[in-house]
């Protein structure tokens, strides 16, 4: 026997291998989450996320329990529940491009809190409220 | 017949969207009183239904806990419905385009509420998830069901996406129980040894459940969405969310990790302290009524959870009555709330003035809504808060009492801003024009007359505490 | 000798004390909700007539209990009727009762006699208000909280109570609320007690923890001793309980931490931090003066005679456990007395007559706390003299108020230096104002000389030398101001054309004005050491005692003269020219002189050395700090609100950041 | 052995493979190319189902994600004309920001899982007919069973189903965006934060 594939078949994924990639990937999809800027692209990183959380319920089943299907019926239900959320989110997205021309999350502020001057004692005051219209004014620099 | 109540609610879900189709445009208010006659069915068989007992080989269980919880839920959704149908039927005199199809907006409101019933029933993860979904995906189109409002529209793409997040996190939290316990059922993991994975799955549940309940800081999604969605909605998720949110987390810290709830009380009551602070600071700088209610919504948060810190037999009927207060409170709030906004459009605070003088029977409703929110004895706000106050007394935190008196003060500085407003400022030149529509009539009369008088009859405190406490004692390991 | 009672057979009044509470909050929702749309005028009688019934029974009440123990016998707490409110658990239920002991009693029949005077004398006062059925409804909510925290027999009741005195103070000082004043002080008379009740709340979980806590104990031993005279058994959170020796002993012994403070002084002195702000001691209170912008009959009812005295009942009603941990007891006896010190040096310089009776109020008020601190279990007197004071000041000050009253309204002004003259204007005003006045002064033979005798006696005889110089020199303060803004509003010249033109008030505001008169003058007779009387030792203090009363009136009269002196030359010129016929120059030049010593006095020594940085301290830090809390809330609430940037994916990094937060927790706590 | 060295080179291509698909799901400025990696980021996904004796599964996947869900992203892709634009880059900030957060969460996460004791099972292999297992499971009222989720699923697809077609359905045109608060920029009462005065301190009282 090749003593190569020997090594190769020594080194055959266990529990852990599996579970680092769904971690991986999990991780990639918040990152997606985090930075994409269209709310589609969005949606798009959450399937990665749910994808891989399923994943996991199916490595489970397949090295913990193999006499049951309790984790591949999960990931069916995941499955299922990421077909809705997609619906559900597609949808409000269409309506929303309808009526603001863009689903640039960025842009997605009419509603926050406003940043209003705070009537207080003397040059503390005067020294907080010149950092808030600061970021207030960055906040709205696209 | 266990499942009598979801059934009900799913038929008559069904029911109203088919009777849509065939009712014509006149006769489309048929589709309310089917709702509302469906949910009142519905709360009629909860009683009915006995306080335990299991279904399909133990996948489906009523306890006493899951029994109020249920009973909360159809009565939230009654509720809802009486304050949805002035603005569906467009009996307003502020004419709002973008909101209709109320056959459809009954079937999805009803379907979100036989979801919360099914979760508190679930006993394994699937129907844990399936169902906390079902209660929440739903909620991200009605949350952006006005299509032609902006605002609307956003709030359901903020909340579809933390919504999407959150679900994310528990199915990943979900999925390394399983693997440790090899099971999917939820009193397996009762079991389990503290692992690093464990305290990782762990924190992604609470993350999920921060979520649903608005904990600090899972709760920055609440006031946009609150502000954006139509207002029937957003009186929905303060109270129906906020019960489902309580619910997924007494399945969770009771059920499943409840060998664990006493180690984690400091964590806990971190969270009820840092929750209520920053719900009740960041109110005080609010305007829009809307967003002022997702802080009160927040810092009411942080206060139930103080029930999960003491001794269960005290905690537990402390937190499913304060519950019952706060929705009957923040309801009747709503219902003079909604009135406003139906007659006139606007939802500033600053736009309630002199409403004691234009409508002195709404106002004071309002006024004993929000003095039960604040706590002021003897409404039954007061009296859940006091349950609650002396349950983290008694687990000797001591200090979260301390922080939950100056909160207490500080909320009530709060509504009081709202009932100064209504009582002291000058009359609005432009208030509303007609008096309040009979079904709005009727959720503020029932509603103020039952917080006033849960707080002096003690009756529904004994009924809850009696119920639950045989419940407690084969749940949890003592 | 114990008094043989049995509480399932009291007379009519006795079993129906509820009634006491009840008319006013009847007639407070049939005034609210439905008289009130129909007829103004019909609002006014109904509310007066409820408190009217209500001072029947309160009368009743206390013919009963003391023909059951006789005055000068043991006076114990008896709890009528009372019915079940909270059932927390089996063995902790909260009650609603009514208690009846010497100070219930005495309490509920000043709240009901200068109610329904006030409430009389509104009738008249308000007329032309266009708020006129409202204001009699918030009058009699207030009478009802009033009475409900006076009747308490537990401190849940007394909370609850103390919360809806809070509420009704608040709407009524916001009466006129189109004036931002008036609007400013409702707003900061409500934060300043609330916060004050904030400690209240922190003391009554305290205590309620460690009553429930020892209950299985010690409740046996009491509950033998006091089932006889209770319809319902024995709970934790009752007075009865609470004060009881055994709890005391057993909770006295307990110490907070390693500090050498017990527990028990921790809880007493958080309970005194709310009766302190109702009754507006240093340094809360800053309320009072600003709660004069409510009308004059609110400002008699609630700011003199009835709501700021809860304080002190509640701290009368708590004695032995204050008395058990002495050191809280030293507490209120230095806090009242420098409030009642504090309060009359500010009170000399004021201008606004309303501002000058609250801070007489204020001082008064003091006094009765230094009586309480002063006294003890073995020597009670201080107890007594406190009691003895209360009733007294409130004759005396809800007479001064509306006195205040008929002349602000006659003048339409509320500073002194516009009226002057009146006693020609208003005879009845004017006498029955220099009966208070001669009363708070403390001359004989009126009610105020003998309970401030007691209070001085009180201080004496238990070693308090230092309070004792102190009330002495605060009683000749006392004198001149009062008779400061007695000389000066109706003696002299009229200074504008209002106070020309003033005429004596209508009947419906004279006649309780003389009612008051009398009571004022024959409170002082009513030997209150055989009604009221706490402990072992019956307090007595027989006849006059010359040791105390040679200084006390001295004291006055130093005051009294002072103000002669100052205010009848400078205000009098036909006076002045008449005697000056002898020699004109030495009278120009006295004349001068006195003119300069006054300025001197007032402005430069007294404004500019005591007053003024005695003002600037409580502006600027007891205000300031006050003020400076709540800007800090509410810039933290904009610091926090920074978080909702709109930008949901901001939102979603501080989700994500939560969780990796509570997995540190987790990991911290439990590895 | 050979068939062991062939699993192990297969599950380290593919999952190779489906990483580089995922960073270019999170990271291509064209959405369309996003979609499409996203397409092959979930059959490749399908293919460590099969490894994992998951057959049935896998077809599930490819058939409801790949050929469901990702066809619905496109469709959104094409409505919202966002496939003819590229998309804005993020802002540094925001990049450093997801960065670290991520990684965080890959830290940890793997950290517990490494730290962990799994009830790995030494034996068994799954069932050779799992598509009829799983049939059965779903439709089994018995204990173990999961013929309640399944009903419950389909209420939510149901109500999901109605919820989409409510807001996506197009009104008729009646021109302006509008919104009921008249606190939102360009209304009659403009809400510029800056201008608000607060009311608490602003204009009456002092």
């Amino acid at each position: 026997m090749n003593p190569l594939i020997a090594q190769i078949a020594a080194h055959s994924p266990g529990l852990r291998d599996w579970l680092a990639l769904t971690s991986v990937i999990f991780s990639i999809g918040l990152y997606g989450l985090l930075t994409r800027r269209n709310a589609v692209g969005i949606l798009m990183a959450v399937e990665l996320m749910l994808n891989s959380a399923a994943m996991n319920f199916v490595i489970f089943n397949r090295f913990c329990l193999p006499a049951r299907m309790d984790g591949s019926v999960m990931a069916i239900f995941v499955i299922a529940v990421a077909a809705a959320e997609v619906v559900v989110g597609m949808a409000i997205f269409v309506a929303l491009y309808r009526y603001r021309g863009t689903v640039d999350v960025n842009q997605m502020n009419t509603m926050q809190d406003p940043v209003i001057s705070i009537e207080g004692p003397g040059d503390f005051n005067r020294e907080v409220m010149k950092n808030i219209n600061k970021q207030y004014k960055s906040r709205h620099d696209h | 017949m266990l499942m009598l109540p979801e059934i009900i609610v799913v038929v008559t879900a069904m029911a109203v969207l088919v009777a849509d189709l065939f009712l014509t445009e006149r006769l489309r208010m048929g589709v309310t009183w089917l709702s509302l006659a469906g949910l009142a069915v519905a709360a009629g068989a909860v009683f009915a239904t006995p306080m335990n007992g299991s279904m399909f080989g133990g996948q489906f269980v009523v306890d006493a806990v899951g029994w109020w919880f249920k009973l909360f839920f159809v009565i939230s959704g009654f509720f809802t419905v009486l304050l949805s149908m002035d603005l569906l039927h467009g009996r307003t005199t502020c004419r709002m385009r973008g909101i209709g199809s109320p056959g459809e907006y009954y079937t999805v409101l009803l379907f979100t509420i036989s979801g919360m019933m099914y979760l508190v029933s679930a006993r394994d993860m699937v129907l844990l998830y399936v169902s906390l979904e079902l209660a929440t995906i739903p909620l991200f189109a009605l949350a952006a069901w006005r299509r032609e409002d902006i605002r609307s529209g956003e709030a359901g793409l903020k909340y579809v996406i933390v919504g999407a997040l959150a679900s994310a996190f528990i199915l990943y939290g979900l999925g390394l129980i399983y693997g440790l316990t090899g099971q999917i059922s939820l009193d397996a993991a009762r079991v389990l040894k503290g692992s690093p994975a464990f305290w990782f799955a762990a924190a992604m549940l609470t993350a999920g459940i921060g979520f649903k309940l608005t904990l600090v800081p899972f709760h920055l999604w609440a006031a946009d969405v609150f502000e954006g969605a139509p207002m029937p909605i957003t009186a929905y998720l303060s109270v129906a969310s906020k019960g489902t949110g309580l619910a997924f987390m007494f399945q969770l810290f009771f059920r499943m990790m409840g060998g664990w709830v006493h180690d984690w009380a400091l964590m806990i009551a971190l969270f009820a302290a840092v929750t209520m602070t920053l719900g009740n600071c960041v109110a005080i700088v609010q305007h829009n009524i809307k967003r002022f209610m997702a802080f009160s919504a927040i810092s009411h948060a942080g206060v139930f959870i103080m029930g999960f810190l003491g001794p269960h037999d005290y905690g537990v009927p402390a937190m499913l009555f304060y519950l019952l207060a706060y929705i009957a409170s923040t309801l009747a709030l709503f219902a003079g709330i909604v009135w406003y906004s139906n007659e006139t459009g606007r939802e500033t605070i600053r736009d309630y003035r002199g409403l004691s003088r234009t409508n002195p029977l709404m106002a004071l409703a309002m006024m004993l809504a929000l003095f039960s929110l604040a706590g002021i004895p003897p409404l039954s706000g007061f009296v859940g808060k006091f349950f609650l106050f002396s349950v983290a007394a008694g687990a000797g935190f001591h200090w979260l009492v301390g922080i939950a008196a100056v909160n207490s003060t500080i909320a009530l500085y709060n509504y009081l801003r709202i009932v100064r407003e209504m009582y002291i400022e000058p009359v609005h030149e432009d208030g509303p024009a007609a008096p309040a529509s009979w079904s709005l009539s009727i959720t503020t009369a029932v509603l103020t007359t039952a917080l006033v008088l849960l707080g002096i009859i003690p009756f529904f405190y004994n009924a809850i505490n009696g119920s639950t406490i045989a419940w407690l004692s084969a749940v949890l390991p003592h | 000798m114990t008094t043989e009672i049995d509480i399932q057979h009291l007379g009519f009044a006795m079993r129906h004390a509820w009634l006491v509470p009840a008319f006013p909050l009847v007639s407070f929702v049939l005034v609210a909700l439905f008289i009130r749309p129909l007829s103004q005028r019909f609002s006014a009688v109904v509310a007066t007539l409820a408190v009217f019934s209500s001072w029947v029974v309160a009368c009743a009440i206390a013919c009963e209990y003391y023909r059951l123990c006789p005055p000068g016998g043991e006076h114990p707490v008896l709890v009528p009727w009372a019915f079940e409110w909270l059932r927390y658990q089996p063995g902790f239920t909260v009650n609603v009762g009514v208690i009846v002991d010497p100070i219930s009693v005495l309490l509920m029949l000043v709240v009901t006699t200068v109610s329904t005077l006030v409430h009389i004398y509104s009738s008249g006062y308000m007329k032309g208000d266009p708020g006129y059925g409202r204001f009699f409804a918030y009058l009699n909510l207030f009478t009802f909280s009033m009475l409900g925290l006076v009747a308490a027999p537990n401190i849940v009741q007394m909370y609850v109570f103390w919360e809806l005195v809070g509420v009704s103070s608040f709407l009524l000082i916001g009466f006129y609320y189109q004036k931002p004043s008036a609007v400013s002080a409702s707003k900061k008379a409500f934060i300043v007690t609330r916060f004050a009740d904030l400690g209240f709340l922190i003391g009554v979980l305290t205590l309620g923890y460690f009553a429930f806590n020892l209950f299985g104990a010690t409740a046996p031993a009491v509950s033998a001793r006091t089932a006889a005279h209770c319809t319902m058994p024995l709970q934790p959170m009752d007075f009865l309980y609470l004060t009881s020796p055994e709890f005391l002993a057993k909770f006295g012994a307990l110490a907070a931490g390693s500090t050498g403070i017990t527990l028990l002084t921790v809880a007493m002195v958080l309970v005194f931090m709310g009766a302190a702000g109702k009754s507006a001691m240093f340094p809360l209170h800053i309320w009072l003066p600003d709660a004069m912008e409510g009308p004059t009959p609110v400002s008699a009812l609630i700011h003199a005679a009835t709501m700021v005295v809860a304080g002190v009942y509640l701290v009368a009603r708590m004695f032995p456990a204050f008395a058990v941990s002495g050191a809280a007891l030293l507490v209120v006896a230095y806090v009242g007395a420098f409030t009642s010190l504090f309060a009359a040096v500010i009170g000399t310089t004021q201008d606004d007559i309303k501002r000058v009776l609250a801070f007489s109020t204020l001082s008064q008020l003091g006094y009765m706390m230094l009586a309480l601190g002063v006294a003890t279990m073995d020597s009670p007197l201080g107890y007594t003299a406190s009691m003895f004071h209360l009733f007294t000041h409130a004759c005396f000050k809800a007479l001064l108020f509306l006195g205040a009253g008929s002349v602000i309204h006659a003048v339409h002004s509320n500073e002194i230096w516009d009226m002057g003259g009146l006693r020609k204007k208003m005879p009845i005003t004017h006498i029955t104002f220099l009966i208070a006045t001669l009363a708070i002064s403390g001359f004989w033979p009126l009610s105020g000389f003998f309970s401030k005798d007691e209070i001085l006696a009180s201080a004496l005889a238990n070693g308090h030398t230092f309070i004792f110089g102190l009330a002495l020199f605060v009683a000749g303060l006392t004198a001149f101001y009062m008779f400061r803004i007695y000389l000066v509003t109706f003696w002299g010249d009229f200074r504008t054309d209002k106070a020309h033109h003033a005429h004596e008030a209508p009947p419906l505001m004279w006649i309780p004005l003389v009612i008051l008169a009398v009571l004022s003058v024959v409170a002082g007779y009513v030997p209150m050491g055989k009604f009221v009387s706490i402990g072992v030792e019956h307090a007595e203090h027989h006849g006059i005692n010359f040791a105390i009363a040679i200084p006390a009136t001295i004291a006055a009269l130093l005051g009294t003269g002072t103000a002669l002196l100052l205010y009848t030359g400078s205000g009098s010129r036909a006076d002045a020219i008449a005697r000056s016929l002898g020699g004109v120059h030495t009278l120009i030049k006295q004349k001068f002189y006195i003119d300069e010593v006054y300025l001197f006095i007032t402005h430069r020594l007294i404004f500019n050395l005591v007053s003024r940085p005695i003002a600037w301290f409580d502006r600027a830090v007891v205000d300031g700090s006050m003020n400076a809390s709540a800007w800090a809330t509410r810039a933290s609430g904009y610091l926090f609100s920074w978080m909702q940037t709109g930008q949901v994916q901001s939102y979603s990094a501080w989700f994500a950041c939560g969780a990796m937060l509570v997995l540190l927790v987790l990991w911290a706590a439990l590895i | 052995m050979i068939a062991s060295a062939i699993y192990t080179v297969l599950f380290y291509a593919i999952a190779a493979g489906t990483i580089l698909l995922a960073l270019a799901v999170v990271n291509t400025r064209k959405l369309l190319r996003a979609a499409v990696a996203l397409m092959g980021a979930l059959s490749t996904t399908a293919g460590l189902y099969a490894m994992l004796d998951a057959q049935f599964l896998a077809g599930v996947q490819v058939l409801v994600y790949v050929g469901g869900i990702v066809v619905l992203i496109v469709f959104a892709i094409m409505l919202t004309r966002s496939g003819e634009l590229l998309e804005d880059n993020p802002t540094l900030k925001r990049k450093l920001v997801g960065a670290v957060i991520s990684i965080g969460f890959l830290v940890s996460s793997v950290g517990a899982v490494w730290g962990s004791p799994f009830a790995i099972a030494s034996a068994g292999k799954a069932p050779a007919n799992d598509a009829l297992m799983i049939g059965k499971a779903l439709l089994d009222y018995g204990p173990g069973g999961f013929v309640v989720p399944f009903e419950v699923i389909s209420l939510l697809l149901l109500a999901a189903m109605l919820g989409g077609i409510v807001i996506a359905r197009k009104t008729p045109p009646t021109g302006q965006p509008f919104t009921s608060g008249g606190d939102l920029p360009g209304e009659a009462e403009v809400y510029h934060p800056l201008s608000q005065r607060d009311d608490e301190t602003g204009g009456r009282a002092s």
